[in-house]
Protein backbone atom coordinates (compact mmCIF):
# COMPACT_ATOMS: atom_id res chain seq x y z
CA UNK A 1 0.00 0.00 0.00
CA UNK A 2 1.14 3.43 -1.16
CA UNK A 3 1.22 5.81 1.75
CA UNK A 4 1.20 9.62 0.94
CA UNK A 5 2.19 12.52 3.48
CA UNK A 6 1.69 16.13 2.49
CA UNK A 7 2.55 19.57 3.77
CA UNK A 8 4.03 19.54 7.40
CA UNK A 9 3.24 15.84 7.99
CA UNK A 10 5.59 15.52 4.98
CA UNK A 11 8.33 17.39 6.45
CA UNK A 12 7.60 15.36 10.15
CA UNK A 13 8.11 12.22 8.21
CA UNK A 14 10.92 13.15 6.37
CA UNK A 15 9.46 11.99 3.41
CA UNK A 16 6.78 12.91 0.56
CA UNK A 17 5.66 8.52 0.18
CA UNK A 18 6.30 5.16 0.72
CA UNK A 19 5.36 1.73 0.31
CA UNK A 20 4.19 0.02 3.58
CA UNK A 21 3.45 -4.10 3.89
CA UNK A 22 0.37 -3.97 6.07
CA UNK A 23 -2.16 -6.36 7.53
CA UNK A 24 -4.13 -2.83 9.21
CA UNK A 25 -7.87 -3.19 8.76
CA UNK A 26 -8.70 0.30 9.64
CA UNK A 27 -6.93 3.57 9.18
CA UNK A 28 -6.36 3.81 12.77
CA UNK A 29 -4.92 0.31 12.60
CA UNK A 30 -2.44 1.50 10.28
CA UNK A 31 -1.19 4.96 12.38
CA UNK A 32 -0.91 3.01 15.21
CA UNK A 33 1.21 0.87 13.10
CA UNK A 34 2.84 3.34 11.88
CA UNK A 35 3.87 5.29 15.07
CA UNK A 36 5.38 1.83 16.74
CA UNK A 37 8.11 2.41 14.03
CA UNK A 38 10.21 5.07 14.95
CA UNK A 39 9.52 8.76 17.49
CA UNK A 40 9.41 10.79 14.16
CA UNK A 41 6.18 8.44 13.05
CA UNK A 42 5.29 9.18 17.08
CA UNK A 43 5.37 12.46 17.48
CA UNK A 44 3.97 13.13 13.21
CA UNK A 45 0.87 11.16 14.28
CA UNK A 46 0.30 12.42 18.16
CA UNK A 47 -2.78 14.24 17.33
CA UNK A 48 -4.73 13.01 15.19
CA UNK A 49 -7.34 15.62 15.65
CA UNK A 50 -5.18 18.14 13.57
CA UNK A 51 -4.73 15.37 10.55
CA UNK A 52 -7.16 14.39 8.07
CA UNK A 53 -6.75 11.53 5.83
CA UNK A 54 -8.06 10.43 2.52
CA UNK A 55 -8.18 6.80 1.40
CA UNK A 56 -7.72 6.43 -2.84
CA UNK A 57 -8.18 9.69 -3.28
CA UNK A 58 -11.12 10.48 -1.12
CA UNK A 59 -11.52 11.92 2.45
CA UNK A 60 -12.56 10.14 4.82
CA UNK A 61 -12.42 9.20 8.98
CA UNK A 62 -9.72 7.12 10.61
CA UNK A 63 -11.84 4.50 11.22
CA UNK A 64 -12.34 3.80 7.31
CA UNK A 65 -11.51 0.18 6.32
CA UNK A 66 -8.93 -0.46 4.51
CA UNK A 67 -9.70 -3.58 2.34
CA UNK A 68 -8.67 -3.16 -1.37
CA UNK A 69 -6.86 -0.02 -0.66
CA UNK A 70 -4.15 1.11 -2.75
CA UNK A 71 -3.31 4.23 -1.36
CA UNK A 72 -3.54 6.24 1.71
CA UNK A 73 -2.33 9.75 2.81
CA UNK A 74 -2.31 11.84 5.82
CA UNK A 75 -1.76 15.49 6.15
CA UNK A 76 -3.08 18.94 7.72
CA UNK A 77 -6.21 20.87 7.17
CA UNK A 78 -6.36 21.72 3.90
CA UNK A 79 -5.84 25.90 2.71
CA UNK A 80 -6.44 26.08 -0.70
CA UNK A 81 -8.29 29.23 -1.91
CA UNK B 1 -17.68 22.80 -16.71
CA UNK B 2 -13.50 23.13 -16.65
CA UNK B 3 -11.68 22.38 -14.09
CA UNK B 4 -7.48 23.20 -14.15
CA UNK B 5 -4.77 22.93 -11.32
CA UNK B 6 -1.56 24.49 -12.81
CA UNK B 7 1.78 25.51 -11.30
CA UNK B 8 1.27 28.25 -14.72
CA UNK B 9 -0.12 32.35 -14.17
CA UNK B 10 -3.79 32.18 -15.59
CA UNK B 11 -5.18 35.55 -17.11
CA UNK B 12 -8.39 36.19 -15.45
CA UNK B 13 -9.98 38.47 -17.60
CA UNK B 14 -9.22 36.16 -21.03
CA UNK B 15 -10.52 33.04 -18.67
CA UNK B 16 -13.87 35.35 -17.70
CA UNK B 17 -14.54 36.47 -21.32
CA UNK B 18 -14.00 33.26 -22.39
CA UNK B 19 -16.64 32.08 -19.85
CA UNK B 20 -19.33 34.60 -20.00
CA UNK B 21 -19.36 34.54 -23.81
CA UNK B 22 -21.97 33.12 -26.13
CA UNK B 23 -24.63 31.92 -23.36
CA UNK B 24 -27.76 33.41 -24.60
CA UNK B 25 -29.98 31.55 -22.04
CA UNK B 26 -27.59 32.66 -19.13
CA UNK B 27 -28.27 36.06 -17.50
CA UNK B 28 -26.02 35.81 -14.56
CA UNK B 29 -22.00 35.32 -14.23
CA UNK B 30 -20.43 35.60 -11.13
CA UNK B 31 -16.13 35.02 -10.67
CA UNK B 32 -14.39 35.36 -7.69
CA UNK B 33 -10.75 35.71 -7.92
CA UNK B 34 -8.38 35.06 -5.01
CA UNK B 35 -4.97 37.58 -4.98
CA UNK B 36 -1.55 36.97 -2.87
CA UNK B 37 -2.34 39.84 -0.03
CA UNK B 38 1.00 40.77 1.25
CA UNK B 39 1.39 40.59 5.10
CA UNK B 40 1.11 44.11 7.36
CA UNK B 41 3.87 43.63 9.16
CA UNK B 42 6.19 41.09 7.89
CA UNK B 43 6.41 41.58 3.99
CA UNK B 44 5.69 38.03 2.24
CA UNK B 45 8.11 37.15 0.00
CA UNK B 46 6.58 34.15 -1.53
CA UNK B 47 3.61 31.92 -1.28
CA UNK B 48 3.69 28.47 -2.06
CA UNK B 49 1.01 26.16 -2.60
CA UNK B 50 1.82 22.69 -2.62
CA UNK B 51 -1.32 20.30 -3.68
CA UNK B 52 -2.20 16.15 -3.90
CA UNK B 53 -1.88 15.36 -7.82
CA UNK B 54 -4.78 13.26 -8.92
CA UNK B 55 -6.88 14.17 -5.72
CA UNK B 56 -6.69 17.63 -6.60
CA UNK B 57 -8.46 17.67 -9.67
CA UNK B 58 -11.11 14.87 -8.48
CA UNK B 59 -11.98 16.95 -5.54
CA UNK B 60 -12.64 20.28 -7.22
CA UNK B 61 -14.63 18.23 -10.00
CA UNK B 62 -16.68 16.87 -7.45
CA UNK B 63 -16.87 20.55 -6.07
CA UNK B 64 -18.27 21.74 -9.10
CA UNK B 65 -20.36 19.29 -10.14
CA UNK B 66 -22.12 19.29 -6.97
CA UNK B 67 -22.61 22.82 -7.14
CA UNK B 68 -24.16 22.59 -11.30
CA UNK B 69 -26.81 20.23 -10.15
CA UNK B 70 -27.86 22.19 -7.23
CA UNK B 71 -28.65 25.88 -8.74
CA UNK B 72 -28.87 24.21 -11.74
CA UNK B 73 -25.83 26.73 -13.21
CA UNK B 74 -25.34 26.46 -16.71
CA UNK B 75 -21.61 26.18 -16.78
CA UNK B 76 -19.21 26.86 -13.55
CA UNK B 77 -15.18 27.38 -13.85
CA UNK B 78 -12.35 26.76 -11.34
CA UNK B 79 -8.97 27.15 -11.99
CA UNK B 80 -6.22 26.76 -8.88
CA UNK B 81 -2.42 26.87 -9.10
CA UNK B 82 0.38 25.54 -7.03
CA UNK B 83 4.20 25.92 -6.79
CA UNK B 84 5.63 29.54 -6.09
CA UNK B 85 3.74 32.94 -5.98
CA UNK B 86 3.83 36.38 -5.58
CA UNK B 87 2.05 39.67 -3.62
CA UNK B 88 -0.43 40.53 -6.29
CA UNK B 89 -0.36 37.08 -8.29
CA UNK B 90 -3.81 35.93 -8.84
CA UNK B 91 -3.84 32.25 -6.48
CA UNK B 92 -7.14 30.85 -8.68
CA UNK B 93 -10.80 32.09 -9.32
CA UNK B 94 -14.11 30.15 -9.77
CA UNK B 95 -17.16 31.46 -11.75
CA UNK B 96 -20.89 30.48 -12.43
CA UNK B 97 -23.46 31.03 -14.64
CA UNK B 98 -26.85 30.75 -13.81
CA UNK B 99 -30.53 32.37 -15.05
CA UNK B 100 -30.94 34.38 -11.93
CA UNK B 101 -28.50 36.56 -9.78
CA UNK B 102 -29.12 34.69 -6.64
CA UNK B 103 -27.90 31.12 -7.97
CA UNK B 104 -25.17 32.57 -9.57
CA UNK B 105 -23.71 33.99 -6.14
CA UNK B 106 -24.90 31.40 -4.10
CA UNK B 107 -23.33 28.59 -6.55
CA UNK B 108 -19.82 30.70 -6.62
CA UNK B 109 -19.64 30.76 -2.54
CA UNK B 110 -20.44 27.37 -2.16
CA UNK B 111 -17.61 26.24 -4.58
CA UNK B 112 -15.07 29.16 -2.35
CA UNK B 113 -16.06 27.29 0.88
CA UNK B 114 -15.65 23.46 -0.15
CA UNK B 115 -12.41 24.79 -2.26
CA UNK B 116 -10.94 26.04 0.96
CA UNK B 117 -11.60 23.01 3.46
CA UNK B 118 -11.97 19.87 1.21
CA UNK B 119 -9.57 20.59 -1.99
CA UNK B 120 -6.17 19.05 -1.18
CA UNK B 121 -3.72 22.92 -1.19
CA UNK B 122 -2.01 23.78 1.21
CA UNK B 123 -0.29 26.98 1.67
CA UNK B 124 3.05 28.35 2.91
CA UNK B 125 4.27 31.81 3.38
CA UNK B 126 8.18 33.07 3.08
CA UNK B 127 9.07 36.33 5.02
CA UNK B 128 12.33 37.41 5.60
CA UNK B 129 11.92 35.83 8.97
CA UNK B 130 11.20 32.36 7.45
CA UNK B 131 8.68 30.25 6.44
CA UNK B 132 5.53 28.95 7.98
CA UNK B 133 2.51 26.90 6.84
CA UNK B 134 -0.88 28.56 6.92
CA UNK B 135 -3.05 27.36 9.67
CA UNK B 136 -6.39 26.58 8.54
CA UNK B 137 -9.47 28.73 9.83
CA UNK B 138 -12.34 27.79 12.39
CA UNK B 139 -14.46 30.49 9.91
CA UNK B 140 -13.46 28.50 7.06
CA UNK B 141 -14.82 24.91 8.10
CA UNK B 142 -17.82 26.52 10.02
CA UNK B 143 -18.54 28.32 6.64
CA UNK B 144 -19.74 24.89 5.72
CA UNK B 145 -22.15 24.69 7.68
CA UNK B 146 -24.55 27.04 5.68
CA UNK B 147 -24.59 24.88 2.50
CA UNK C 1 -13.94 53.75 -7.48
CA UNK C 2 -15.11 53.89 -10.73
CA UNK C 3 -18.80 54.14 -12.06
CA UNK C 4 -19.50 54.18 -15.88
CA UNK C 5 -22.65 55.01 -17.83
CA UNK C 6 -22.66 54.48 -21.63
CA UNK C 7 -24.22 53.14 -24.98
CA UNK C 8 -20.75 51.41 -25.66
CA UNK C 9 -20.02 47.68 -25.29
CA UNK C 10 -17.83 46.71 -22.59
CA UNK C 11 -15.40 44.15 -22.65
CA UNK C 12 -15.57 41.93 -19.13
CA UNK C 13 -12.27 40.60 -19.16
CA UNK C 14 -10.34 43.34 -19.76
CA UNK C 15 -12.16 45.63 -16.72
CA UNK C 16 -11.75 42.99 -14.70
CA UNK C 17 -7.53 42.77 -15.56
CA UNK C 18 -8.06 45.98 -14.70
CA UNK C 19 -9.60 46.32 -11.74
CA UNK C 20 -7.88 43.12 -9.95
CA UNK C 21 -4.19 44.15 -11.24
CA UNK C 22 -2.15 45.81 -8.62
CA UNK C 23 -3.95 45.00 -5.48
CA UNK C 24 -0.84 43.69 -3.05
CA UNK C 25 -3.67 44.29 0.36
CA UNK C 26 -6.02 42.91 -1.68
CA UNK C 27 -7.06 39.05 -1.14
CA UNK C 28 -10.47 38.44 -2.91
CA UNK C 29 -12.41 40.39 -6.40
CA UNK C 30 -15.45 39.54 -6.67
CA UNK C 31 -17.12 39.83 -10.34
CA UNK C 32 -20.86 40.01 -11.66
CA UNK C 33 -21.94 40.16 -15.22
CA UNK C 34 -25.30 41.00 -16.52
CA UNK C 35 -25.77 39.42 -19.78
CA UNK C 36 -28.85 39.61 -22.09
CA UNK C 37 -30.55 36.51 -21.81
CA UNK C 38 -32.48 35.18 -24.76
CA UNK C 39 -36.50 34.06 -24.11
CA UNK C 40 -37.70 30.34 -24.18
CA UNK C 41 -41.29 30.78 -25.78
CA UNK C 42 -41.31 34.34 -27.84
CA UNK C 43 -37.45 35.08 -28.87
CA UNK C 44 -35.59 38.20 -28.05
CA UNK C 45 -34.80 40.42 -31.04
CA UNK C 46 -33.43 43.06 -28.73
CA UNK C 47 -33.50 44.95 -25.32
CA UNK C 48 -33.50 48.81 -24.95
CA UNK C 49 -32.61 50.26 -22.20
CA UNK C 50 -33.59 53.83 -21.02
CA UNK C 51 -32.20 55.99 -18.35
CA UNK C 52 -31.92 59.12 -16.54
CA UNK C 53 -28.81 60.84 -17.14
CA UNK C 54 -27.09 62.59 -14.71
CA UNK C 55 -29.58 61.24 -12.16
CA UNK C 56 -28.04 57.49 -13.34
CA UNK C 57 -24.47 57.87 -12.47
CA UNK C 58 -25.29 60.00 -8.78
CA UNK C 59 -27.53 56.98 -8.04
CA UNK C 60 -24.97 54.30 -8.75
CA UNK C 61 -22.11 56.67 -7.04
CA UNK C 62 -23.86 57.12 -4.02
CA UNK C 63 -24.62 53.03 -4.05
CA UNK C 64 -20.98 52.12 -4.55
CA UNK C 65 -19.91 54.56 -1.98
CA UNK C 66 -21.97 52.94 0.75
CA UNK C 67 -20.61 49.77 -0.48
CA UNK C 68 -17.35 50.96 -0.05
CA UNK C 69 -17.79 51.87 3.66
CA UNK C 70 -19.71 49.39 4.81
CA UNK C 71 -17.46 46.20 4.00
CA UNK C 72 -14.05 48.10 3.63
CA UNK C 73 -13.68 47.70 0.51
CA UNK C 74 -10.12 48.28 -1.50
CA UNK C 75 -12.22 49.50 -4.42
CA UNK C 76 -15.95 49.20 -6.56
CA UNK C 77 -17.10 49.01 -9.96
CA UNK C 78 -19.53 49.91 -11.40
CA UNK C 79 -20.38 49.69 -15.32
CA UNK C 80 -23.74 49.78 -16.63
CA UNK C 81 -25.28 50.26 -20.49
CA UNK C 82 -27.65 51.67 -21.90
CA UNK C 83 -29.23 51.76 -25.64
CA UNK C 84 -30.26 49.27 -27.53
CA UNK C 85 -28.41 45.50 -27.36
CA UNK C 86 -29.02 42.12 -29.04
CA UNK C 87 -29.17 38.66 -26.31
CA UNK C 88 -25.80 37.55 -25.60
CA UNK C 89 -24.19 40.96 -25.41
CA UNK C 90 -22.84 42.34 -21.56
CA UNK C 91 -25.84 44.52 -20.19
CA UNK C 92 -24.07 45.61 -17.19
CA UNK C 93 -21.10 44.51 -14.43
CA UNK C 94 -20.09 45.27 -11.14
CA UNK C 95 -16.84 44.15 -9.34
CA UNK C 96 -15.65 44.47 -5.87
CA UNK C 97 -12.56 44.19 -3.84
CA UNK C 98 -11.57 43.32 -0.45
CA UNK C 99 -9.36 41.47 1.85
CA UNK C 100 -11.89 38.47 2.64
CA UNK C 101 -13.85 36.73 0.11
CA UNK C 102 -17.42 37.00 2.52
CA UNK C 103 -16.96 40.57 2.23
CA UNK C 104 -16.18 41.22 -1.59
CA UNK C 105 -19.48 38.74 -2.25
CA UNK C 106 -21.71 40.51 0.18
CA UNK C 107 -20.95 43.92 -1.28
CA UNK C 108 -21.56 42.87 -4.84
CA UNK C 109 -24.49 41.46 -4.09
CA UNK C 110 -25.50 44.51 -1.76
CA UNK C 111 -24.58 46.60 -5.65
CA UNK C 112 -26.42 44.37 -7.43
CA UNK C 113 -29.88 44.48 -4.93
CA UNK C 114 -29.78 48.03 -5.23
CA UNK C 115 -28.85 49.00 -8.64
CA UNK C 116 -31.86 46.23 -9.52
CA UNK C 117 -33.91 48.44 -7.82
CA UNK C 118 -32.78 52.11 -6.63
CA UNK C 119 -30.96 53.49 -10.06
CA UNK C 120 -32.83 54.34 -12.80
CA UNK C 121 -32.79 52.36 -15.88
CA UNK C 122 -35.47 50.93 -17.53
CA UNK C 123 -35.23 47.70 -20.02
CA UNK C 124 -38.07 46.97 -22.21
CA UNK C 125 -38.01 43.78 -24.46
CA UNK C 126 -38.83 43.52 -28.51
CA UNK C 127 -40.29 40.28 -29.94
CA UNK C 128 -41.36 39.50 -33.32
CA UNK C 129 -44.84 39.86 -31.35
CA UNK C 130 -44.21 43.48 -30.59
CA UNK C 131 -42.56 45.41 -27.49
CA UNK C 132 -43.00 45.36 -23.15
CA UNK C 133 -41.47 47.32 -20.66
CA UNK C 134 -39.91 44.74 -18.33
CA UNK C 135 -42.14 44.46 -14.75
CA UNK C 136 -40.27 45.40 -11.57
CA UNK C 137 -40.35 42.00 -9.98
CA UNK C 138 -41.51 41.71 -5.77
CA UNK C 139 -38.64 39.70 -5.30
CA UNK C 140 -36.06 42.59 -6.26
CA UNK C 141 -37.86 44.79 -3.77
CA UNK C 142 -37.97 42.35 -1.23
CA UNK C 143 -34.16 41.77 -1.46
CA UNK C 144 -33.24 45.31 0.06
CA UNK C 145 -35.35 44.17 3.25
CA UNK C 146 -31.59 41.97 3.42
CA UNK C 147 -29.31 45.00 4.15
CA UNK D 1 -39.92 73.45 -13.06
CA UNK D 2 -38.77 70.81 -15.19
CA UNK D 3 -41.31 67.71 -14.71
CA UNK D 4 -39.66 64.38 -16.46
CA UNK D 5 -41.34 61.23 -17.87
CA UNK D 6 -39.43 58.44 -18.44
CA UNK D 7 -40.25 54.81 -19.90
CA UNK D 8 -44.47 53.92 -20.32
CA UNK D 9 -45.13 57.30 -17.78
CA UNK D 10 -43.26 59.61 -21.31
CA UNK D 11 -45.33 57.31 -23.76
CA UNK D 12 -48.72 57.59 -21.82
CA UNK D 13 -47.96 61.47 -21.25
CA UNK D 14 -46.57 61.87 -24.88
CA UNK D 15 -43.61 63.96 -24.21
CA UNK D 16 -40.00 63.23 -22.25
CA UNK D 17 -39.97 66.40 -20.47
CA UNK D 18 -42.05 69.92 -19.87
CA UNK D 19 -41.47 72.68 -18.21
CA UNK D 20 -44.40 73.39 -15.91
CA UNK D 21 -45.48 77.02 -13.75
CA UNK D 22 -46.69 75.72 -10.64
CA UNK D 23 -47.49 77.12 -7.07
CA UNK D 24 -47.71 73.14 -6.03
CA UNK D 25 -46.56 72.78 -2.77
CA UNK D 26 -45.77 69.15 -2.79
CA UNK D 27 -45.11 66.30 -5.24
CA UNK D 28 -48.26 65.39 -4.88
CA UNK D 29 -50.08 69.01 -5.33
CA UNK D 30 -48.27 68.69 -8.52
CA UNK D 31 -49.51 65.49 -9.53
CA UNK D 32 -53.19 67.19 -8.95
CA UNK D 33 -52.76 69.91 -11.35
CA UNK D 34 -51.36 67.65 -14.01
CA UNK D 35 -54.15 65.72 -13.52
CA UNK D 36 -56.60 67.98 -14.00
CA UNK D 37 -55.31 69.27 -17.32
CA UNK D 38 -56.02 66.29 -19.70
CA UNK D 39 -57.44 63.07 -19.71
CA UNK D 40 -53.47 61.46 -20.57
CA UNK D 41 -52.30 63.28 -17.57
CA UNK D 42 -55.26 61.74 -15.75
CA UNK D 43 -54.74 58.21 -16.59
CA UNK D 44 -51.03 58.50 -16.68
CA UNK D 45 -51.09 59.26 -12.78
CA UNK D 46 -54.18 57.00 -11.89
CA UNK D 47 -52.79 54.84 -9.94
CA UNK D 48 -49.55 56.43 -8.55
CA UNK D 49 -48.70 53.47 -5.85
CA UNK D 50 -47.14 51.96 -9.79
CA UNK D 51 -45.07 54.82 -10.21
CA UNK D 52 -42.06 56.62 -8.32
CA UNK D 53 -41.02 60.17 -8.30
CA UNK D 54 -37.26 61.76 -8.17
CA UNK D 55 -37.07 65.38 -6.77
CA UNK D 56 -33.53 66.98 -8.22
CA UNK D 57 -32.90 63.80 -8.71
CA UNK D 58 -33.34 62.20 -5.88
CA UNK D 59 -35.68 59.09 -5.11
CA UNK D 60 -38.02 60.71 -3.36
CA UNK D 61 -41.85 60.07 -1.95
CA UNK D 62 -45.15 61.33 -3.19
CA UNK D 63 -45.41 64.14 0.12
CA UNK D 64 -41.80 65.19 -0.18
CA UNK D 65 -42.19 69.23 -0.74
CA UNK D 66 -41.17 71.36 -3.70
CA UNK D 67 -39.61 74.47 -2.64
CA UNK D 68 -36.39 75.65 -3.98
CA UNK D 69 -37.10 72.48 -6.61
CA UNK D 70 -35.87 72.80 -10.25
CA UNK D 71 -36.89 69.13 -11.59
CA UNK D 72 -39.28 66.10 -10.67
CA UNK D 73 -39.52 63.17 -12.17
CA UNK D 74 -41.96 60.56 -12.72
CA UNK D 75 -41.42 56.93 -14.17
CA UNK D 76 -42.18 53.33 -13.14
CA UNK D 77 -40.33 51.49 -10.66
CA UNK D 78 -36.90 50.88 -11.98
CA UNK D 79 -35.45 47.83 -13.55
CA UNK D 80 -31.91 47.98 -14.08
CA UNK D 81 -29.54 45.36 -13.72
Amino acid sequence: MDVLYFAWMRERIGLPRETVETTAGTVMELVEELKAREDRYAMAFSDISALRVAVDQELTDFDAPLTGVREVAFFPPMTGG
Amino acid sequence: MRVLVSDAPFDVGEETNAFAKGHKDIGAVVTFTGIVRDLPDDPLVAMEIEHYPGMTEAALSKIATTAIARWSLGDALVIHRHGRLVPGEMIMMVATAARHRRDAFEAAEYLMDYLKSRAPFWKREITAKGSDWVTAKAEDEDALTRW
